[in-house]
C-alpha cells in the first residue's frame, strides 16, 4: 500500500497548492481591472493577450477567475473557520458532559442539520444586507451541525480512555482535559472533515450565487460568474467552463489532500 | 450471494429507463389540427376571475379570453369592441355605449346590459381591495335605458376615463367566476398545470374575426438561463422578451422580431436623499452616463434611448428631442460636482432586483461609467419582494435601476406619480411647478392643451435631471419560422388571435 | 505425517527486507501435542500460520519445505490449499471476541468448513454441526446454534472456535494462544478438552503460547524459540529439568513460584495509612425511557487496611468487582456506600500500557503534568525531576522526548509507574498492571515495585487474576468472589491452609502446583 | 419497542423545532405578502385591508400557534398567491420530486455497491486507481454544473431527451420518466461517487478484521470471504451514509430542478419564498423536513435490524 498513499498527497498538493498559488499571485499583481468593462472585447475569443477570452462586458476572464477563486477561497475558509470553532465547542461540550445538555443541543442539531441552508442564507443576507461576509456567516452556521456531530462522536468516545481517567485521578479541571488532553486526539478525525467540510462550503457558495443570493456583483466568485455564464452558454461557453474548472481543481486539491492525510 | 442478485437485478431496471428514453426522443406527436407552444416567464395567476389579475403576466394571457367595452390596437387607438359605438359628452363626464349584436360568452350565453353592469359594479366597490380599479370610484350612476345602451355619468370630468373601458366583462350569472372562465374573447380556457402550462383553444363562434391557430399552451419556463435550451430544441415555439444575446444564440429556424419594451429604464434617484437632493448632481450624473454605450454594452446597441418618463409607444405625448438633452460630457460633469460642494465625488449605493437580469447588467455599466467622475456605485442585489417592501413602499434606497411600464394608455399612468402629494412617488420628486404643470393637464379638456401640459411636464423632468434615464429597451420575440403574423402592443399584451401558420 | 525443514520467512513490506523467520524445522506424527513457547514477537505465530497457509500476502518471501502427508505446502496451487484449510489442518486464534463473524449466526459458521469441503445435506450439516458443539462441551448446542457471537462469554466462544475448527475432523489443530484472553479457572477447562480431543479424536494440536507453565500441563515435546530462531526442541520434561541454553533457563527462572518457604515481611509495627470499611456500590442498569432500571450490585461491604510499605493482593475473576473498588478507592466513582479513612494522596496504574498515556503528548510533557496541576514549582525544577523520576523507574532520560507510541509494553508501564509517583502519593493501586507484559519483562516490573515500595514507603493494592504473581510480590492477600471478601490472609496461609472451596478451585485450575 | 416510543418523541421535538425556526425566519425577512399579492399599483388602504384579511396583524406567538393547531389537524392553510389550498398545490408537486429522489436512490444503490464490491475485490489494481480518481472529479462537481453538463452532452449533443421538455407524469407516464431520468442523474452523480469511495474504504477496513482471517482458514476463497462474510459488515455503515444522503437528495433537487426546468417542490418552494407565501413555504419546509427525520429514523431502526450487537441491547 506504502506507493499509493504518497500518490494522493502528490496530486493533492500540486492542484491545492497550485490554485493557492494562482490565488496569492492574484493578491498582488493582476494582468487586467477585473472590473473594467471594453466594449471592443465582448466575448473576445481565448488569445495570448486573454488566455481564457472575455465575458459579457469585455473584461477578462481569466483575471476574474484568479480574483473570484481568491473570494470562493476566502468565503470556503471563512465557513470552515466558524463551522469547526462553534461546532468543537458544541460538540466538545455535549460529547463531554452530556446528560440533558447533550440531548438539547442534539435535538437543535437535528434540527438545524434538516433545514435548508437557502432558508438560512436567506434569513442572514435579509437581515444584515448581502456581501461576503455574511455569506460566511450563513454558510458557517449551516455547517456547524455537521462538525458538532464528528466532535460530539469522538468525545464520547475518548473520554473512557484510561488516560482521560488518570488525568482525572490528579485533580485536573474538565475544562483543561477536555482541550488540552482530548483535543489533540482528536485531530486524527478532524483534518479530514475540515477539508471536506472545505469542499461543501465551496460547493454550497456557488450554488447561493447560482440562486442569486451569494456574493454581490461587481465582486466576482467563482459560483456568481457560473450562473452568469449560463445565459451566455452558446456564445461564450470558454466563460462557464474556465470557473467550473476552477472550483474543480480546488475541491479535487483539497480532498485528496484530505485522503493522503487521512492515510498517513 | 443474495446481495449480489439484487444489486444485478437493480442495474437492469436502470438500462431499462434508459432504453426507454431512446424510443421516446422526438416530439411529443403531431396532432392534425394547428398548434403552438408559447414560453412565459412567469405562471398565470390561479384565480380565472379578469378583475383580480394584478400581474402583467397574468393581463398578458387573458387579453385572449376576455374582451371590454372597447379594445386597444398595436397603434395604441382604442376600437370598439362590445359595444359598436360610443359617444362622450363634451364636457367629458357622460359616457354613451351601445352594445354590438350577437356577441356570445363561451358558454354560449348572449351578452346583455346587465352583464356590462355587473361587471363595471364588480370593479368600483371601495372595500373589495382586490378587484377596485382607482379610476371607477369617480362614477356617479351607470343606467340602461334600453337592452342596447349604457350611460356612465362621472362625478368630475375625466378626459382619459375611456381608457379605463377595456375593463373586461363576464357573465352576471356566472357564480364562481375564479374558477370558471368564461369570456368572449377569440380563445377560451382549457385548463391549467400550476407552475407548468396554461392551455386555451379557439372559441369557434367569436363576434369578431376567428383565431388562425386552434390550439394554444403557455409553458412556465421559469429558469432564463434555459430559454434558449428550450427554444432550440424545439420545446416551445415562441418566447417574447427575449434578451438580445439570447436572440443572437438561437438556430436559424427563428425569425427573430425587433419592438419596444414600452417601459421607461433609468437610474432612479431618490430625491429626498443627499446628495441626490441637489439638482446640479444629478444633472452631472446624466452627463456622465453616455445612454448608447449603455446600450452597446448590455443589448449588442438595440434599444431606443429616451430623456424622460415616456417611450415611444405613447404616439402623441413622446418628445424625442429630450433624449439629447443631455450628451456625454464629463468636464461639465465635474464642473457640476464641484459646484454642489463634490470636487472629489461621492460613493452610494444602487440597489437592483436580482431576478431582472438586464437591469443588473445596465447598473453594472451604470457603475463602470461613473467612475469617470470619480463616483463610486456600489451595487446591492436584492430580492424582488424586498424591492417592492423596501425601495418601492418604503422609500429605503439611494439610487435603484429598473423599468416602469404603463398599466393603460392613458399619459397619467407614467407622469402620475412624479406629483409631490403621489402614493407611488418613490423618488420622492417635490417640484410645484410640476405639480402645477399636471393640475393644468388634469383639468383641460381640450385635447391639444392636455398633450402640452403633459408635454410640460415631460420637459420639467428632464431639466430637473430627476432620474438619469436610460432607454425604452428593445423587446425580441423569438417566433418559430413556422409561424407569422405576430404584432407589437404598446401595452403588455399578447394577442395570439393574429398568429398564423406559414404554408410552405 | 508433517515435515517442516529449514523454513524461512521474509518481509519485503517496508524498505529493507526483514526476515522473521530462520530454518525452523518440526515434525510432528499422527496424534502428536507439540508446544512452540517464545516471546512476543519470536515468529511462533509466523510460523504456524505459514503452515496454515494464511501467509499469502504477496509481500513474503517464503523459503523451504513443508510437507503435509506427502505434499508440499509452500509450492501447491491455492485451490491444493484451499482443499486442506478446515477440513485436514485448522486453526483457533487467541482473541474470541473478534474471530467470530458478528453478523452472522454461530451455527452458520460452524456448518460453513463442512458446506466448503462436503457435499452433506442442510440436516446433515445440522447434525454434525450439533456433535461438533457438544464435543466442545458447550451447555445447550442447540440453543448457542441460533445465537449471534456477541451473545456469548469468552470462554464459550472460544469453545464455538474449536468446535468450527474440529467439525471436519482435521488431522492437525494449530491452537495460536487460545487462552491468553481468558479468565485463569476458563483456561483449564478449555486445556483439558483440548486434551480430551487429542485422545478421542486423534487431532494432533500445535499449541503456541508464552505461558511456559501452561505448555508443560499440554504438551510433550516444546520447542523454544528466541527473535526468529529455534533455541531449543525436546521432551517437555527434559526441557524443564534441564535446560540447556541461557535464554530458556531465564524463561523458566522468571516464572513466579509459589515455594513454601517465602519469608514474610513484618508489618506489625507500619502505621496504617488507609481504610476501607463496607464499601458497597452498584450499577443502574437503565432499560429504557423513563424506567429507574434495576440496581446491579456489585460490591457487598468491602473492608480492608492498608499500612505503609504494605503489598495487600487482591484476586477474582473478572466481573468479581476488583475494578469498581479500585476506581471507588481512587476517587474515579462517586456513588458508594461505606467509609474511607486515609491522609495521604491515591494514585493508579493501569492494566492497557496502549491506553494510559495520552498518545499525542511527549512522556516528558506527560510526566509534567501532574506538577503543573500542583503549581508552585518553576520549569527547571519541574525538568529536574521528570528526569530524576525517569531514572528511578529505570529509564534513561532520552525517553523524555519520545512519544508514547515509539515506546515498548514495559517501557510504557515503566513510564506509567513514574506518572502515578510524580506526586509522591501513599498509596499505589495497580490494576492487573503487568498482566499485559511478556513474562520476562513482568519479572522486572514486579521487581521494580517492590524496589519502590521500600524506597518511598509506599502502600500498594496489587490488583490480579494471576495467582502465581500475587504469591511472589504480596504480603497479604484477598481472593474476591462476586464482591464479597472469601478469604484474607498471608500468601502462605491462603496458598496453603485454604479454608473456602472457592480458594482451592482457584488454585487448582491455575495449575499453581502442577 | 421502548427505544422505537424514545425515537418517535424525539422526532416530534425536532419538527416543532423545525417549524418554529422557519416561523421565525419569515418575520425576519423583509418584503410583505399583501404588496406580493396586490403589486405596485395597490393604494395603502387596500393593503390594509387585506394584511387584516391575512391576519398578519397578530403578534407572531399567535399566528404560530394558529398555524401549528391547524397543520396538526392536517389542514395547511390557505396559500396567500394562490387561491387553492395548500394541500392541493402540494399534491400534484410532491410526486414528482419524489419520483426525483427515488430514482436517483436508485441509480446510487444499483451502480455504486456492485462497483463498490468490484474495486474492493480488486484492491490496487489499475481499475481501482482509475475508479478512484474518476470518483474524486465527479465529487468534485457542484450539482448545477453537472446538470448543466448534462443538458448539454444528452440534451444537445447526443439527443437523447428535450432539454426542458418536461411532461407531466399524468399525460404521459413513460415520457415523463425517460425525462425524469437526467435531473436524477445529475442529483445522484456526485452521491454514486461517494458511497463507493465508502463502501471501498468500509471493506478494506473489514478486510483486517480477524473473523476474515478464521473466513480464510476455514479454506473459503477470496470471493467467498468477499460477499458472505465481510460485505455484510461493511454494508452497515454504507446503510447510515444512504440514510444521510436521502436528505441530501432532497436539497440538491432544489437547485437541479432549476436546471432542468421541473415544477417540483423546489421551484413551488423558491417562488413561494420569493412571494413571502408563508402557508406554502412553512408546509413545504416542515414536510421536507418531517421526511428527512422519518428518513434518518427508518435507517437506525434497519440499521438495528441488521446489526444484532445492537438489536440485543434494547431488549436485556
Amino acid at each position: 500500500m506504502k506507493k499509493k498513499i504518497n500518490y494522493n498527497l502528490l496530486v493533492g498538493g500540486i492542484l491545492a497548492g497550485g490554485m493557492l498559488l494562482f490565488i496569492l499571485i492574484g493578491c498582488f499583481v493582476l494582468p487586467y481591472d477585473p472590473e473594467a468593462m471594453n466594449d471592443g472585447l465582448r466575448f473576445a475569443r481565448i488569445s495570448p493577450a486573454h488566455p481564457f477570452g472575455c465575458d459579457n462586458f469585455g473584461r477578462d476572464i481569466f483575471t476574474r477567475v484568479m480574483v473570484g477563486a481568491r473570494t470562493t477561497l476566502v468565503v470556503a475558509l471563512g465557513t470552515v473557520a466558524i463551522g469547526a470553532g462553534a461546532g468543537t465547542l458544541i460538540g466538545s461540550v455535549t460529547g463531554y458532559f452530556g446528560g440533558w445538555l447533550d440531548e438539547v443541543v442534539m435535538r437543535v442539531n437535528d434540527a438545524l442539520f434538516a433545514f435548508p441552508s437557502i432558508l438560512m442564507a436567506l434569513v442572514v443576507v435579509s437581515l444584515l444586507g448581502s456581501g461576503k461576509y455574511h455569506v460566511i456567516l450563513a454558510l458557517g452556521i449551516a455547517f456547524i451541525p455537521s462538525f458538532a456531530r464528528v466532535v460530539r462522536s469522538q468525545y464520547l468516545k475518548l473520554k473512557e480512555m484510561d488516560y482521560v481517567k488518570n488525568a482525572r485521578v490528579f485533580g485536573c479541571g474538565h475544562l483543561r482535559i477536555m482541550f488540552v488532553h482530548i483535543l489533540p486526539n482528536t485531530l486524527g478525525v478532524m483534518v479530514p472533515t475540515v477539508m471536506i467540510g472545505f469542499n461543501n462550503a465551496v460547493l454550497a457558495e456557488a450554488g447561493m450565487s447560482y440562486l442569486g443570493i451569494g456574493v454581490q456583483p461587481p465582486d466576482a466568485s467563482l459560483g456568481r460568474m457560473l450562473s452568469e455564464a449560463q445565459t451566455y452558454l452558446f456564445k461564450q461557453p470558454m466563460y462557464a467552463v474556465f470557473p467550473g474548472l476552477a472550483i474543480i481543481i480546488l475541491v479535487l486539491g483539497f480532498s485528496l489532500l484530505a485522503d493522503g492525510l487521512g492515510e498517513k | 450471494m443474495k446481495k449480489r442478485s439484487i444489486s444485478m437485478l437493480l442495474a437492469v431496471v436502470l438500462t431499462l429507463a434508459l432504453a426507454l428514453t431512446g424510443c421516446s426522443g422526438e416530439k411529443q406527436g403531431e396532432s392534425t389540427d394547428s398548434q403552438i407552444t408559447i414560453g412565459i416567464p412567469q405562471d398565470v395567476e390561479e384565480s380565472l376571475d379578469p378583475h383580480e389579475a394584478v400581474a402583467a403576466g397574468t393581463e398578458e394571457v387573458f387579453f385572449n379570453i376576455y374582451e371590454g367595452l372597447v379594445k386597444p390596437d398595436s397603434d395604441g387607438n382604442l376600437l370598439p369592441a362590445l359595444a359598436s359605438d360610443y359617444t362622450i359628452s363634451p364636457d367629458k363626464t357622460v359616457f354613451t355605449f351601445t352594445l354590438r349584436e350577437g356577441v356570445k360568452f363561451h358558454s354560449g350565453k348572449e351578452l346583455t346590459v346587465e352583464d356590462v353592469v355587473y361587471s363595471i359594479k364588480r370593479c368600483s366597490d371601495p372595500d373589495d381591495a382586490v378587484r377596485l380599479k382607482a379610476a371607477f370610484t369617480s362614477i356617479a350612476s351607470i343606467e340602461t335605458p334600453d337592452d342596447k345602451t349604457v350611460v356612465i355619468t362621472l362625478t368630475a370630468p375625466n378626459a382619459d376615463f375611456l381608457c379605463e373601458m377595456d375593463c373586461p366583462i363576464i357573465p352576471a350569472t356566472n357564480e364562481s367566476p375564479s374558477t370558471v372562465s368564461d369570456g368572449t374573447g377569440p380563445y377560451k380556457f382549457v385548463s391549467h398545470a400550476l407552475q407548468e402550462n396554461f392551455i386555451v383553444e379557439r372559441f369557434e363562434d367569436y363576434w369578431g374575426e376567428p383565431a388562425h391557430i386552434k390550439n394554444v399552451t403557455f409553458k412556465v419556463c421559469a429558469n432564463p438561463d434555459s430559454i434558449v435550451m428550450e427554444l432550440n430544441s424545439g420545446s416551445i415555439d415562441m418566447f417574447a422578451r427575449v434578451t438580445s444575446t439570447q436572440a443572437a444564440q438561437l438556430n436559424d429556424d427563428f425569425n427573430v422580431l425587433e419592438g419596444t419594451m414600452n417601459l421607461v429604464q433609468a437610474l432612479y434617484l431618490n430625491n429626498a436623499v443627499k446628495p441626490f437632493d441637489d439638482v446640479r448632481v444629478r444633472q452631472a450624473l446624466c452627463y456622465a452616463v453616455d445612454k448608447q454605450y449603455v446600450l452597446d454594452m448590455t443589448s449588442d446597441g438595440y434599444g431606443t434611448p429616451i430623456g424622460s418618463s415616456m417611450f415611444p409607444a405613447f404616439g402623441k405625448y413622446y418628445m424625442p428631442e429630450l433624449a439629447d438633452y443631455y450628451t456625454k460630457d464629463i468636464d461639465k460633469a465635474k464642473q457640476l460636482l464641484a459646484d454642489a460642494g463634490y470636487e472629489d465625488g461621492f460613493t452610494f449605493t444602487i440597489k437592483a432586483p436580482s431576478n431582472y437580469t438586464q437591469h443588473v447588467e445596465a447598473a453594472q455599466v451604470v457603475a463602470d461609467v461613473l467612475k469617470e467622475i470619480n463616483v463610486t456605485a456600489k451595487i446591492e442585489l436584492i430580492e424582488w419582494e424586498t424591492w417592492l417592501s423596501d425601495v418601492y413602499a418604503g422609500r429605503d434606497f439611494e439610487a435603484t435601476v429598473v423599468g416602469l411600464d404603463a398599466s393603460n394608455l392613458a399619459a397619467s399612468s407614467m407622469l402620475l406619480r412624479f406629483n409631490s402629494d403621489s402614493s407611488k412617488n418613490f423618488i420622492n420628486y417635490n417640484n410645484p411647478d410640476y405639480d402645477a404643470a399636471y393640475a393644468r393637464a388634469e383639468a383641460s379638456t381640450d385635447e391639444e392643451a392636455r398633450t402640452a401640459a403633459y408635454k410640460e411636464c415631460e420637459r420639467i423632468l428632464t431639466e430637473t435631471a430627476a432620474n438619469v434615464y436610460i432607454q425604452d429597451m428593445a423587446e425580441f420575440v423569438a417566433l418559430n419560422k413556422k409561424y407569422a403574423g405576430y404584432e407589437f402592443y404598446p401595452l403588455y399584451v399578447q394577442d395570439v388571435a393574429k398568429l398564423y401558420i406559414v404554408e410552405e | 505425517m508433517l515435515e517442516i525443514r529449514d523454513l524461512n520467512i521474509e518481509f519485503h513490506d517496508h524498505s529493507v527486507p526483514e526476515t522473521v523467520v530462520y530454518d525452523f524445522d518440526l515434525s510432528m506424527e499422527e496424534g502428536d501435542i507439540v508446544g512452540i513457547v517464545g516471546e512476543s514477537g519470536s515468529g511462533k505465530t509466523m510460523s504456524a500460520l505459514a503452515l496454515c497457509g494464511l501467509l499469502a500476502r504477496h509481500d513474503m518471501e517464503k523459503k523451504g519445505k513443508i510437507l503435509f502427508e506427502g505434499k508440499e505446502l509452500l509450492t501447491c496451487s491455492r485451490q491444493e490449499m484451499r482443499a486442506l484449510q478446515g477440513k485436514e489442518i485448522s486453526i483457533i486464534f487467541q482473541e474470541p471476541m473478534t474471530s467470530l463473524n458478528p453478523v452472522k449466526k454461530i451455527g452458520w459458521q460452524v456448518e460453513e468448513a463442512l458446506r466448503l469441503h462436503t457435499d452433506l445435506s442442510k440436516e446433515e450439516c445440522y447434525e454434525r454441526a450439533i456433535w461438533a458443539l457438544r464435543e466442545a462441551e458447550l451447555a445447550e448446542p442447540e440453543k448457542v446454534y441460533g445465537q449471534y457471537p456477541h451473545e456469548l462469554s469468552g470462554g464459550m466462544r472460544q469453545r464455538v472456535m474449536i468446535a468450527a475448527a474440529i467439525v471436519c475432523k482435521p488431522k492437525i489443530l494449530v491452537a495460536d494462544e487460545p487462552t491468553t484472553a481468558l479468565d485463569v479457572t476458563i483456561q483449564a477447562q478449555i486445556i483439558k478438552l483440548l486434551l480430551k480431543l487429542n485422545e478421542e479424536q486423534k487431532t494432533a494440536i500445535l499449541f503456541i503460547s508464552h505461558d511456559l507453565s501452561l505448555v508443560r500441563r499440554l504438551c510433550r515435546r516444546v520447542v523454544v524459540m528466541q527473535n526468529g530462531y529455534i533455541v531449543e526442541q525436546g521432551d517437555v520434561e527434559a526441557i524443564f529439568r534441564s535446560p540447556r541454553e541461557e535464554y530458556t533457563k531465564r524463561l523458566i527462572a522468571s516464572i513466579p513460584s509459589c515455594d513454601r518457604g517465602k519469608q514474610e515481611k513484618d508489618l506489625d509495627g507500619a502505621l496504617e495509612v488507609f481504610r476501607a470499611e463496607d464499601i458497597a456500590a452498584g450499577y443502574r442498569a437503565s432499560d429504557g425511557l423513563f424506567g429507574k432500571g434495576v440496581e446491579k450490585e456489585v460490591l457487598k461491604g468491602i473492608s480492608f487496611s492498608l499500612k505503609k510499605g504494605e503489598i495487600l493482593g487482591l484476586v477474582g475473576e473478572s466481573g468479581c468487582g476488583k475494578s469498581t473498588l479500585a476506581k471507588i478507592i481512587v476517587g474515579l466513582k462517586g456513588d458508594y456506600r461505606g467509609r474511607l479513612t486515609g491522609a495521604g494522596k491515591v494514585r493508579m496504574v493501569f492494566q492497557d500500557p496502549y491506553g494510559s498515556l495520552n498518545p499525542a503528548k511527549s512522556v516528558g510533557w506527560l510526566l509534567e503534568e501532574p506538577l503543573r496541576l500542583q503549581g508552585g514549582l518553576s520549569k527547571a525544577e519541574r525538568h529536574r525531576m521528570v528526569l530524576e523520576m525517569l531514572k528511578k523507574v529505570g529509564l534513561e532520560e532520552s525517553i523524555a522526548e519520545r512519544y508514547p507510541r515509539q515506546l515498548s509494553g514495559g517501557q510504557r508501564q515503566r513510564v506509567c509507574i513514574g506518572l502515578a509517583l510524580m506526586s509522591r502519593p501513599e498509596v499505589l493501586v495497580a490494576d492487573e498492571a503487568v498482566s499485559a507484559l511478556d513474562v520476562t519483562i513482568q519479572a522486572q516490573i514486579l521487581r521494580l515495585l517492590a524496589q519502590l515500595r521500600d524506597e518511598m514507603g509506599l502502600a500498594i493494592l496489587f490488583i490480579s487474576h494471576d495467582l502465581r504473581v500475587v504469591y511472589q510480590i504480596c504480603d497479604r492477600v484477598m481472593i474476591m468472589q462476586d464482591g464479597e471478601i472469601v478469604e484474607e490472609g498471608t500468601p502462605r496461609k491462603v496458598y496453603f491452609e485454604h479454608s473456602h472451596p472457592y480458594t482451592a478451585q482457584l488454585l487448582e485450575a491455575s495449575g499453581v502446583f502442577g | 419497542m421502548k427505544y422505537v416510543g424514545k425515537k418517535a418523541l424525539t422526532m416530534l421535538l425536532t419538527l416543532l423545532l423545525v417549524s418554529f425556526l422557519v416561523f421565525l425566519c419569515f418575520t425576519v425577512i423583509p418584503g410583505d405578502p399583501a404588496v406580493a399579492k396586490l403589486g405596485t399599483e395597490a393604494s395603502p388602504e387596500a393593503l390594509e385591508t387585506l394584511r387584516e384579511e391575512m391576519g398578519l396583524n397578530r403578534p407572531f406567538m399567535v399566528r404560530y400557534t394558529d398555524w401549528l393547531l391547524s397543520f396538526v389537524r392536517g389542514d395547511l392553510g390557505e396559500s396567500y398567491s394562490y387561491e387553492s389550498s395548500v394541500g392541493e398545490l402540494l399534491v400534484d408537486k410532491v410526486p414528482i420530486t419524489i419520483t426525483m429522489s427515488l430514482m436517483s436512490m436508485l441509480m446510487i444503490v444499483a451502480v455504486s455497491i456492485p462497483l463498490g464490491l468490484y474495486v474492493a475485490h480488486h484492491e490496487g489494481g489499475v481499475v481501482d486507481r482509475v475508479i478512484y480518481a474518476v470518483n474524486q472529479v465527479i465529487m468534485a462537481i457542484p450539482a448545477f454544473f453537472a446538470g448543466i453538463l448534462i443538458t448539454l452532452l444528452f440534451g444537445i449533443v447526443l439527443k437523447l431527451f428535450v432539454p426542458g421538455g418536461y411532461v407531466s407524469y399524468s399525460k404521459d407516464f413513460g415520457a415523463f420518466l425517460a425525462y425524469m431520468v437526467f435531473p436524477s442523474m445529475a442529483i445522484a452523480l456526485p452521491k454514486i461517487a461517494m458511497t463507493v469511495k465508502l463502501l471501498r474504504s468500509g471493506m478494506i477496513e473489514e478486510k483486517k478484521q480477524d473473523y476474515v482471517r478464521t473466513a480464510y482458514s476455514r479454506g473459503n476463497n477470496t470471493k467467498g470471504v468477499l460477499y458472505k462474510h465481510v460485505l455484510k459488515n461493511a454494508m452497515l455503515p454504507i446503510i447510515t451514509f444512504l440514510g444521510m444522503t436521502f436528505t441530501d437528495i432532497i436539497a440538491g433537487s432544489i437547485v437541479v430542478e432549476q436546471v432542468f426546468g421541473i415544477p417540483g417542490i423546489g421551484r413551488i418552494l423558491l417562488t413561494s419564498i420569493s412571494r413571502r407565501d408563508y402557508p406554502v413555504v412553512m408546509a413545504v419546509i416542515v414536510c421536507l423536513a418531517a421526511v428527512v427525520i422519518v428518513v434518518s429514523a427508518l435507517v437506525d431502526l434497519l440499521y438495528q435490524w441488521l446489526d444484532p450487537r445492537i438489536r440485543l441491547e434494547d431488549k436485556a
